[in-house]
């Protein structure tokens, strides 16, 4: 299995029935396609809707219907669109259950950086910053480091998305959740070892007695 | 409301003037309005949008063809244009999360003296900006944004200038139709009056000042 | 012609092609029926509709559609109805051409007085401070004096709606118009002299050479 | 979302519990859910609600069964039962202007920290609150205003929960259904999810906890 679809198909064990989520653009749109079977989930997209289904066949694309990284989409039934002030509102208001995201960094305070790199990538936030503020749940999904460098830092260097840390760190090598005393390995990625994710960790992480194995199938 | 062709509408349109557009990434921008404003040549101006698009869609083109001065956006990260003229300080940027654009644009259209939102506090989007603290949660003072003239983009009008939007092309534009001395408002279809439900009218007609029609489709 | 006919006839003359226009509960609303030929009101009820129209013929009714007073009303071909907070938006944001409400004190700065009676009379501000603060004009229709009592005061001695001065007062009597020098007396009804609009207004009176009286038909 | 006959829903509402009520003077109030607390005694209840319509309709009626303890409402003029328990000091009342009422169940739902308004400034309404100078205007810092219960009242439902208003049946509802823990619905029908268009979906049904069918229609 590569990184991306393991951290995509263990992200998809945190959504319940019923729940309000938010895909952040790149790899977290990828859990929507594991999602458990019987759970019936709503995704919503900032740019204004609830409901979005899957890519659209190829024809049947609609002009005015795409997600936040401009992609068509399909509305399901029982959809619904609204303007951007509401779309926000839902997101900002404590509305939406769970929102996954990509990362540059994430410190030991559980605050995440991914909305910028100074002098070389200014993407600007777009809705990063109400999502990370706003959700009740924020869960992170990146690689455990970038160019052998480790992402998972004792403080960002980055500037930050929001002081509001993030509810739980998935990665290709572990679950890693940040508490108030610090990060807690939660558990490891099948092959490997506790010694490998602390190699590449540069935060302290705290090991507890016993780290299960992700339950991926 | 008065019904124009584009040249006309856009004539009225003064170099270095303000107007706020809308759309997310370039759906639910009015397209033949910004083309018009290519064709003017109108320069200097200050555009409010959620983004800058791609260079060869939405308000991505005034981008490229240098008539814009200053951008107030969320996001830049689709058109490479902006960044560079940024670095070139050819044009002035100002990065404003999503949610918190939304609201301030909102606040000018009601009447509000400003809001106070948690989004931003701690990180570099609070510099310059007042902090309030109530019942020890931090928010920043956000002040309303307000433009010379709005240029949104709807499904459909009625012939008093009553508007329906489609799908994830509503985003910002019924916000900025609130929040501009004039508005202007392209739609792909003019119907009767009488012909939209009051419970289906997105954006009351009182507030639309010209509509102009779509010719391509 | 009766006062209220004389004051609601009067204050009809105020109202321009395309204006939105607020009529408070009472009196005021009965300016509705003689708006000038040729002229298209859009009139809102901040319950949430503009294009009100008359009230519906017997059995015409509608239970969900009603004015601020819970009295049956029509839509208009062309109506919209919304929720109260983009109501209130459009009437603080400035939309609102012209508010219409009784009075029960105004004085020299303007000032109004029309929601309270310490003590005796406490039905709520309902709308009105926020119609007073945010319409673009705001015309205040009542009767000269109470149980021959001047209404137009030195100083307010009721809880005023707003600091915000009116733009105009209309009374069975006179027209008189606040401006920062003071009340400047501008009409006079029909058969009154200025004398008898002293003599009934406790608050100082400009009286320019020429006061005309009244064209009312 | 569950549907759910009004007894097993108001079973849930705690005596001392605070609920927001749609509707404006009795029209787009929930009438089942309204008579259903009345049969089972809830006590002691903070209720918010534009106004207290009549003694006979709307939540009038939970004032005249005594079964409130605080108001917060713009108006109680039709209700001559408020006026005269207040009085009494049975009935604890905050006036709120219209507007303001709005903006502050608003600010609750879309998790905005508070609202600068023009309205109120220099009356009586000011008394107590922080005001805040911007570029030389005034305005009142106003809180959000947030509930355990909202109960509103929709014209239909889909089976996920999606709700479409009625005119100005629609009013407070909207933005009540944003503001507090549990929102229970009461509609006229429940119709086949998909049956709703996107765009005519006035409340996103993620924000609808219960729905209840109005019998008597």
């Amino acid at each position: 299995m590569d990184a991306k679809t393991l951290i995509a198909k263990r992200i998809a064990l945190e959504l319940k029935d019923g729940y309000l989520v938010n895909l952040g653009i790149g790899t977290p749109t990828l859990v929507a396609n594991y999602t458990p079977k019987n759970v019936n989930i709503f995704f919503e997209s900032e740019n204004g809707i609830i409901g979005m289904g899957p890519i659209p066949q190829e024809g049947m694309e609609n002009a005015d219907l795409i997600n936040a990284s401009a992609g068509y989409v399909t509305a399901l039934p029982g959809s619904s669109c609204f303007d951007s002030a509401t779309s926000f509102g839902l997101i900002r208001g404590g509305h939406l259950d769970v929102t996954v995201l990509g990362g540059l960094q994430v410190d030991e305070k559980g605050r995440l950086a991914n909305w910028m790199i100074p002098g070389k990538m200014i993407p600007g936030m777009g809705g990063a910053m109400d999502l990370v503020t706003g959700a009740k749940r924020v869960i992170v999904s990146m690689t455990h480091t970038a160019k052998g460098k480790p992402k998972i830092v004792k403080e960002c260097t980055l500037p930050i998305t929001s002081i509001r840390p993030v509810d739980l760190i998935v990665t290709e090598m572990a679950v890693i959740e940040p508490t108030k005393s610090g990060l807690v390995l939660k558990e490891i990625a099948p092959g490997i070892t506790i010694d490998e994710v602390l190699r590449n960790t540069e935060a302290h992480l705290i090991i507890p007695e016993n780290v299960p194995i992700m339950k991926i199938e | 409301m008065q019904v124009l062709k584009p040249t006309e509408v856009i004539k009225m349109i003064p170099d270095g003037a303000s107007i706020m557009v809308g759309g997310f990434l370039g759906v639910g921008t009015p397209a033949c309005l910004v083309d018009e404003i290519i064709n003017q040549e109108k320069k200097d101006l200050t555009v409010m949008c959620n983004d800058s698009a791609f260079p060869d869609r939405g308000i991505g083109k005034l981008i490229v063809k240098k008539l814009v001065k200053k951008l107030i956006a969320s996001h830049i990260g689709t058109n490479p244009e902006t960044q560079q003229q940024m670095i070139k300080k050819e044009l002035e940027v100002e990065l404003v999360p999503q949610g918190t654009l939304a609201e301030r644009i909102r606040a000018a259209g009601v009447g509000l003296g400003g809001i106070l939102t948690p989004t931003g506090v701690g990180t570099i989007v609070e510099d310059g900006k007042q902090v309030v603290e109530l019942d020890g949660k931090k928010y920043l003072l956000e002040l309303p944004i307000h433009a010379d003239f709005a240029l949104i983009k709807a499904k459909r009008s009625d012939y008093l200038g009553n508007l329906a939007y489609s799908l994830t092309a509503r985003n910002f534009n019924p916000i900025m139709a609130m929040a501009a001395d004039i508005v202007i408002a392209e739609v792909e279809e003019i119907i009767p009056v009488g012909a939209m439900p009051p419970d289906e009218v997105h954006t009351p007609n009182v507030l639309v000042d010209y509509v102009i029609v779509d010719g391509r489709r």
